[in-house]
């Protein structure tokens, strides 16, 4: 691969950006894979990435119906943490969180992961015992996370409203974990292209799975609208879609795909340098690097492949925004928009082996798959190559619902991401 | 000097009212119906910001909601704006605004000096730098770029202004105040319908506002007034003036932004809103939004100066301010014709009309050009700009054939001014919202409406439609089809349309990108999207690493991504970017079309919904008024204020809690337990019902008996708890808890509603009909004689978990002897409206026995005392019945919801936490923090991570009655493990070692609530 | 009961003679509380005729079966509320007896009477700016085109539920709204009247 | 804001229904007589459908009767609404 820098770019300036190499070709498929992945999202790019780089294949191929990045991972809010709640999540999640805090100088595109830490707001007497039992688990299991009281909120987010009389849901206090933060979206997508690509792996667009072959329990291959691709490991990463590929194999998911809303504000100067969340006052925040305030909050309650959702679910997001940020009141809203993103019932992800050998599914991550997807991704691969789940991944199987050892992670999930 | 650019007559401002404004600290003058930007170029300003990546210097370049620049912060203090558009910022007397993004002046900005670092900024270089050293990019690289981010600054105070929402229904909602739009209001109006029509501008009139085009022999303006003055006299017809449609959703909803007070000042002068955003949902949408012109793209197009025709003629007609002194119209297409004949008229000279279409066109505009002999020269392009902070004179150059390159010598201009026409994009954003589609149009170069969502329908200009007399009929009939889709009338068109000079036109020659005499990355910068700073060379360099597709390149070279979401840039840079891949545009096609369409104050957003009393409901108890009186402190359960504790002046929250729970166990306390759930259960089959939705069986319990129990989700998971009672065979009354309740009811209709429909039950909520007094103490019984009459409240005739209906204080009343405090216990229950009359009864009975009101916070220490569990505390979704020693209550002859689920594997996992209790073992007296988490390893807190976590804490407190600490936990195998010792690392270091108990630390026979 | 027993409206901390006094002269809106109705939640069978026979009987006036209309005779009104659902309301007091006819005429069907006059409270709304104030937090159709006099709905009033009808010939609205929400909703009401000069407090 | 018919209460706002998932899933008989995989299925297992979905709604805050639709998830297009017990139209799938 050749190396991006600050020489490349004055290199390049001399001679007027007319010498760029392509981030990655874009080749026609070819007839025979070792492993196909479905979804050119952030966890399908990934979990090829790691195919190839800890499991030395690289006779593999990423095929994305449209573009790559256009699903989740374009549209998210790159929040970044791993303080989830259950060993399982805190395993997957700080991984994931781990793989991120290298991945910039591993492919050599920068990421711009930007640690700011992340608060998760306590608002009455329930929620703080949720987040000492959260984040004394967390600390126990090698994850970061400390309880802040209301003033020390107050310090870290000045814009935050902490009174207690001049608000319905007071902030009590919150879980902070100062590695948490986030890290811009479009530059996963397109450095871990670059990144499969100079592997040796196939990253092909424009190219929508229309079937999955099966010679009775065995995976041979998916029909394209570029042809069929014989295989004999595919490895489903398509997010809102997961129902409808799950179908094409003949079998079922427990995920529900739901639209899921988010917006961002007109660019101002900074006025606030971490990411918030709140479950009780419903609603996130955080400042990109441009200066835009980006908001969102939970699922709409309805199942959508629209991406649309209800407006009503962004005015609440508001109410509960100036609820807790007054001087937010007289920004603008600039930009509203849908992904589709696919739950569980227990709020944890699918990362699993099917009844159909050689299928696999990484789905389920509802609202907050952007965080695991170097994480889902490694896993994934583990468990493509080996045909065997990871312990990382294990109880992440659709065994779980059948057993009953579900990971309710709707606490922690709380608002989302 | 004073509006050295206003033209002595014309236009729609009231020269009678001067108004006195200040830009970047100076003060300026202009007029009623002056926007910010027209008095500023009345006053002879056109430089207004800075860029966002290169602080090049940005001026006014559009008329309205297109504009990508002259964004500005107007007033200062809580009321502060940041990154208005002084082309759509109404002037008022003594308006104040700032330019941004720029130190320490827009003259001269620091920041300028990016520019000449230019060339390392090409599309997407923050991607490949910053990368080192690592720990760089978060401490230098971003903080900084943080910092020069953004344009303007928020407020640092709460909103002074109110924002009220109104939802509204109609028949035909209207969009666009143009002669389409008017036309449709008109048509379909006038037969009756309920009608709303809106505009974002102050007033109605769209493109008649800023032309001189006549209908029916007089100004188009006139015609217009006359036709709202009748919409005026139509009783079901709204006119909203300055309000937005911004965003259109499902099943005719569209979201409008009325801006209410925003032209008389930066705040609201009085009890108005200062924004009312209305929630309309329209039976019928008519979008009559027009069409904005695009500029042509060529080298240093930026220069402030450059202007869209169109832009340069509303300010000449509308505005009445003369733009420049000397002008370059450049063009493709015949409309910018009328922008040089408007120039001309105002007496402004016009050095030359650019076109680039080779031969000498046809239209009527070009032959009155000719007339008024303007220099006209075919064929050409302008191929660059001269110009500091304003545009001074542009380079035109030969086309070649192909239009992709340019020959001859160069005509040098010199022009302060330059008005460009590529062309004029339908605004087909609200028709794209809900998923209309989109076709490309060759004869128009650019994207109309193809397939409209729901009962839409586009009219005039945003349908492609320029032509005045075309706009008018459309609208005329969209007006039509719409009043007879709500039922008003037929699709013929009724009212008649007036009379328009037709125009002669000749077709435009479609050019996205203006040819210059070097290669597109060596030529100057050729700005797509100026307010970004984004360029066809950067286009270019995406397609050239392979960021081909539309979204990609969008996002690549963040075209378009600016507060004014690229409505003059986006079309061209999709034209260029189809050049720069070697496709048809109809392919490439336009990036998301996404809400809002301008953008929205979030306070509009808001509406009143926030603050202490409206952000959620606050629910009161009947007693509400006496907890206060009494000192009461509250916490919220769900949207319940309950009573949480009373502390006495001085008593600090631990002392209060120890008499309140010390007068509970050896007096009489009295709590209000109105919030608890209550559902009245009644049937034939009410008995067999209770017997599906609890786990225990309720057929056998006699009427006047009580029982506890609990439901559970068909996981098999704890959902909620309660006492149940039989008021007859066929009548239960049951309680849940005080969060559960309406899940819980929620719960049961469903399934009596959609799986046993054969069940014959009816369920009602009476919540708020009863107030609950709970009694509790060995002095209850006492207290409870003084006020009850008509029952026998011996322990014989009145056992523990049985009812009685009698009177408390002369009113009818429910009492029931249950105890959640493991003490002798009443509850009364009386129709809520006398809650408040029985409770001053039974407050004063109680006196001589030391009566003590308690809260919620005692409450659960009693409880924990008896561990007695609180679903929702010591429960959390993840825990069935077993887990909690509950086997009792799961009944063995009956399927109840969620009892095959404890029969999976998992339910009966041998590891799975139990119900324990748990004292310090150090200090007796320590409190366990609630959520502690429970493990052997007494150095945990140094330990190799993760360390195996054996349970943790679900309740906690300080015991007076026992003197020492109490915790309920939840442990793996726990009911093996009495006695075992377990640690709780806390984060501050300490480690405290804890011994299981049984989870009942109080009178474990249970003796005292049975007295 | 004895006179000496006292009944408290849930707005008993917002409907002071204080409050009353301090009626602005302009304000746009103007509300009345009728506390302690009698109310009694009525379910049964509407294809029933021995339970909608029985019910006339005691009524004096047929249930209404179609959905979200109201019915009213002497001192009774009868609200539709859902396909075997009622809500009557009769006199302060009124609501004891009433059951015990009910029950008695019923005796033996399947059915279920609640006295459910705590469990409400009911406001009407007059007023120029009556419906404006409602189409603030109310998504129904408030139109008289929409909603005339004879009609009623359960809809949602910003936060709260609440049961809703124009009454007056459409001159004002009554709305029946649960106990625990009332002091909330009132000082919405409040809220929302504020740019049309406020509430005024009238008997 | 979806704009839903109770085939009650007739037309109102989405804010005033629930949504209930997938329609016409009946709860086993007799569950103990369903192997563990089989209870899966009917707790989690739903169809999540791209397309014509049959759906329930409750009118929480109206008459509270549950009901069914059929709704296309790409589009919101509402293509019926029918009360519990009712077939479906194009009857059974």
């Amino acid at each position: 691969m050749r190396k991006y820098s600050i020489f490349s770019l004055a290199r390049n300036a001399l001679s007027h950006h007319e010498n760029w190499w392509q981030a990655w070709r874009s080749p026609e498929p070819k007839k025979r894979y070792d492993a196909v992945i479905i979804g050119g999202g952030g966890h399908g790019l990934s979990t090829a990435y790691y195919l190839a780089k800890e499991h030395g294949m690289t006779n593999i191929a990423v095929i994305e119906k449209g573009w790559l990045g256009g699903g989740n991972t374009g549209r998210n809010t790159t929040i970044i943490r791993s303080n989830y709640l259950w060993t399982a999540s805190a395993g997957i999640y700080e991984k994931g969180l781990k793989l991120w805090e290298g991945i910039t100088q591993e492919v050599n595109f920068n990421m711009m992961l930007s640690q700011r830490g992340v608060l998760n707001l306590g608002h009455n007497l329930q929620d703080m015992r949720t987040i000492e039992r959260r984040v004394n688990a967390n600390r126990l299991n090698g994850v970061d996370g400390v309880v802040l009281n209301a003033q020390q909120v107050k310090e870290m987010v000045p814009i935050i409203n902490t009174s207690e009389t001049n608000t319905r849901f007071p902030v009590l206090g919150s879980s902070y974990q100062p590695r948490g933060g986030i890290a811009r979206h479009d530059a996963l997508a397109w450095g871990m292209a670059r990144a499969c690509d100079s592997l040796g792996i196939d990253v092909i667009q424009q190219c929508e799975v229309t079937g999955i072959r099966r010679d009775g329990g065995q995976v041979t291959g998916v029909d394209t609208t570029k042809g069929f691709i014989e295989t004999n490991k595919v490895g489903a990463v398509t997010a809102g879609n997961s129902g409808v590929i799950a179908d094409m194999a003949g079998i079922r998911l427990p995920v529900q795909s739901r639209p899921l809303q988010a917006l961002v504000s007109e660019p101002i100067k900074p006025v606030i340098d971490t990411v918030v969340m709140s479950g009780a006052v419903h609603v996130y925040i955080s400042q990109s690097d441009k200066g835009e305030l980006v908001i969102g909050a939970g699922v709409d309650k309805y199942n959508g492949y629209g991406h649309k959702g209800s407006i009503s679910v962004i005015e609440e997001q508001l109410a509960a925004l100036v609820e807790l940020y007054p001087i937010v009141s007289r920004l603008r809203l600039l930009r509203h928009w849908a992904g589709c993103v696919d739950v569980c019932p227990d709020a944890s992800p699918l990362v699993t082996k099917t009844p159909v050998d050689g299928l696999y599914f990484n789905c389920g991550w509802g609202t907050g798959g952007w965080k695991a997807t170097l994480g889902s991704g490694w896993c994934f691969a583990h468990t493509m190559a080996n045909d065997e789940p990871h312990p990382l991944n294990e109880a992440f199987s659709l065994k779980r619902f059948e057993t009953g050892a579900v990971i309710d992670e709707h606490g922690a999930a709380g608002v989302a991401h | 000097m004073s509006q050295t650019n206003r033209l002595q007559s014309g236009g729609r401002i009231d020269r009678s009212k001067p108004l006195t404004f200040t830009f970047n600290g100076q003060s300026l003058q202009g007029y009623e119906g002056d926007t910010l930007a027209s008095a500023l170029l009345a006053n002879g300003i056109s430089l207004v910001g800075r860029s966002f990546k290169l602080h090049r210097p940005r001026g006014i370049m559009g008329a309205g909601a297109e504009c990508p620049n002259s964004l500005v912060q107007v007033g200062r203090g809580a009321g502060t704006i940041p990154n208005l558009r002084a082309t759509q910022t109404e002037l008022y007397q003594g308006l104040e605004a700032n330019s941004v993004n720029c130190w320490p002046s827009v003259k001269f900005d620091v920041n300028a000096v990016t520019g000449l670092f230019s060339p390392l900024l090409p599309a997407g270089f923050y991607y490949k730098t910053f990368k080192w050293p690592k720990s760089w990019w978060d401490k230098v690289y971003e903080p900084r770029i943080r910092k020069a981010a953004g344009f303007g600054k928020a407020p640092t105070a709460p909103d002074p202004d109110r924002y009220e929402k109104k939802n509204r229904h109609c028949d035909v909602l209207v969009v666009g105040g143009g002669p389409a739009g008017i036309a449709a209001a008109l048509e379909a109006g006038r037969r009756g319908a309920r009608v709303i029509l809106c505009d974002e501008q102050n007033e109605f009139g769209g493109s008649l506002l800023a032309n001189r085009q006549f209908l029916d022999g007089k100004p188009g303006v006139e015609w217009a007034q006359e036709a709202v003055a009748e919409l005026e006299s139509l009783e079901e017809v709204t006119l909203l003036p300055r309000t937005t449609a911004f965003g259109h959703y499902h099943h005719g909803f569209v979201s409008l932004l009325e801006r209410v007070t925003d032209h008389v000042g930066l705040t609201s002068p009085d009890r108005r809103p200062r924004q009312r955003q209305w929630r309309v949902r329209a039976n019928q949408v008519v979008l009559a939004t027009g069409a904005i012109e695009r500029p042509l793209v060529f080298c240093n197009n930026d220069r402030p100066g450059i202007m869209p025709a169109s832009a340069v003629s509303t300010y000449i007609n509308r505005y009445g301010v003369r733009p420049g002194q000397r002008a370059v119209v450049f063009t493709n297409n015949d409309s910018a014709y009328q922008t040089a004949l408007d120039l001309g008229d105002h007496g402004i000279d016009v050095a030359a009309i650019v076109d680039v279409r080779p031969a000498s066109e046809e239209g009527v505009l070009v032959d009155r050009a000719r007339k008024e002999e303007i220099p006209i020269y075919s064929g050409y392009a302008v191929v660059d700009t001269r110009g500091g902070q304003h545009v001074s004179g542009v380079k035109v150059m030969r086309l070649n054939g192909r239009g992709d390159g340019v020959y001859g010598e160069i005509h040098h201009f010199d022009c302060d001014l330059v008005a460009s026409s590529g062309g004029w994009n339908p605004v087909i954003h609200l028709h794209s919202h809900p998923g209309g589609t989109m076709r490309y149009d060759e004869s128009i170069a650019s994207f109309v409406p193809d397939q409209a969502v729901g009962n839409t329908y586009n009219a005039g200009a945003c349908n492609g439609n320029f032509a005045l007399g075309g706009c008018i009929t459309e609208g005329l009939s969209a007006g039509a089809t719409a009043a007879a889709g709500a039922g008003f009338g037929s699709e013929d068109i009724e009212g008649a349309a007036p009379a328009t000079g037709k125009q002669k036109e000749s077709p435009l020659r479609p050019m996205w990108r203006v040819p210059s005499r070097k290669p597109i990355s060596r030529a100057p910068k050729q700005f797509i999207d100026v307010q970004n700073d984004q360029t066809s060379a950067d286009v270019y360099l995406a397609v050239r690493e392979g960021y081909r597709s539309i979204e990609h390149i969008k996002r690549y070279t963040a075209m378009g991504f600016g507060t004014d979401q690229g409505k003059l840039g986006n079309i061209n840079g999709a034209g260029i970017a189809a050049e720069a891949l070697g496709e048809d545009i109809a392919k490439v096609g336009t990036t998301t079309f996404r809400p809002a369409y301008t953008p929205v104050t979030m306070g509009a957003f808001a509406g009143r919904d926030f603050g202490p009393e409206r952000f959620h409901a606050v629910r009161k108890t009947p007693m509400h008024k006496w907890h206060v009186e009494h000192g009461a402190l509250f916490e919220n359960v769900g949207d319940w204020k309950r009573p949480w504790y009373y502390p006495k002046p001085g008593e600090s929250m631990r002392e209060a809690l120890d008499r309140e729970s010390y007068q509970a166990r050896h007096a009489v306390g009295v709590l209000d337990a109105s919030t608890l759930g209550k559902i009245d259960v009644r049937g034939p089959d009410a008995a067999e019902f209770l017997n599906r939705v609890y786990t225990s069986g309720w057929k056998t319990m006699e009427v006047g008996k009580a029982r506890y129990g609990i439901m559970l989700g068909e996981d098999g998971m704890i959902m909620d708890d309660g006492v149940s009672a039989r008021i007859a065979e066929d009548h239960y009354h049951m309680t849940t808890t005080t969060g559960g309740a309406a899940r819980v009811l929620g719960h049961l209709e469903e399934y009596l509603q959609t799986e046993w429909p054969e069940l014959q039950v009816y369920l009602t909520s009476t919540t708020d009909q009863w107030a609950a007094i709970s009694l509790a103490g060995p002095h209850a019984r006492d207290v409870v004689e003084k006020v009850v009459s008509g029952i026998d409240l011996s322990s014989e005739a009145f056992p523990f978990m049985t009812w009685r209906d009698g009177e408390a204080a002369g009113v009818p009343a429910r009492v029931f002897r249950i105890s959640f405090s493991g003490e002798l216990g009443f509850e009364i229950n009386v129709q809520a409206n006398y809650g408040q009359y029985v409770w001053d009864a039974v407050w004063e009975a109680g006196q001589e026995y030391g009566i003590t009101p308690y809260g919620t916070e005692t409450m659960h220490i009693l409880r924990a005392e008896k561990g007695f569990i609180i679903a929702g505390q010591d429960t959390d979704g993840s825990v069935n019945p077993m887990d909690f020693g509950m086997h009792g209550l799961l009944s063995k002859k009956k399927d109840f919801i969620g009892r095959r689920s404890l029969s999976r594997p998992d339910a009966i996992r041998e590891d799975r936490e139990q119900f324990v209790g748990l004292v310090t073992v150090d200090d007796p007296k320590e409190i366990i923090p609630e959520g502690a988490q429970l493990v052997e390893d007494r150095n945990a807190n140094e330990a190799p991570k993760p360390v195996p976590l054996h349970g943790y804490v679900t309740s906690s407190y300080y015991s007076s009655t026992l003197g020492h600490s109490i915790a309920l936990a939840m442990v793996k195998r726990g009911r093996e493990r009495m006695d075992e010792v377990l640690y709780a690392p806390q984060a501050d270091g300490r480690v405290i070692q804890c011994r299981i108990t049984s989870p009942v630390f109080y009178d474990p026979k249970g003796e005292r609530q049975n007295v | 009961m004895s006179e000496a027993i006292r009944q408290e409206s849930p707005l008993v901390e917002r409907i002071t003679p204080e409050r009353k006094a301090a009626s602005p002269a302009d304000a746009g809106v103007t509300l009345r509380e009728r506390p302690f109705l009698g109310c009694v939640n009525l379910r049964g069978n509407p294809e029933d005729a021995s339970f909608t026979d029985a019910v006339q009987g005691v009524l004096g006036v047929a249930l209404p079966t179609e959905p979200n209309t109201v019915v009213e005779s002497g001192d009774i009104t009868v609200f539709w509320l859902a396909p075997t659902e009622w809500f009557v309301r009769t006199v302060a007091d009124g609501e004891r007896d009433l059951i015990a006819r009910l029950e008695e005429a019923l005796a033996g069907q399947h059915i279920a009477t609640n006295d459910v006059t705590g469990n409400f409270t009911t406001i009407e709304l007059a007023g120029p700016h009556a419906r404006d104030v409602l189409e603030k937090g109310c998504t129904l159709d408030l139109h008289p085109r929409a909603f005339a006099p004879g009609q009623c709905a359960q809809t949602l009033l910003s936060h709260a539920g609440i049961l809703i009808r124009p009454v007056h010939d459409g001159q004002a609205f009554e709305l029946v709204v649960r106990r625990s929400f009332a002091d909330y909703t009132f000082i919405w009401l409040e809220d929302a009247a504020v740019e049309y000069g406020g509430v005024a407090i009238s008997d | 804001m979806l704009y839903i018919q109770c085939p009650w209460c007739g037309w109102r706002d989405e804010s005033e229904f629930g949504y209930g998932g997938e329609a016409h899933i009946e709860r086993p008989k007799d569950p103990d007589s369903v192997s563990d995989a089989e209870w899966a299925d009917y707790l989690f297992f739903g169809s999540n459908t791209r397309g014509e979905f049959r759906e329930r709604w409750v009118h929480s805050a109206g008459c509270r009767r549950w009901f069914n639709a059929v709704r296309d998830t790409t589009t919101y297009e509402f293509k019926a609404f029918y009360r519990m017990g009712e077939e479906p139209p194009g009857g059974e799938q």
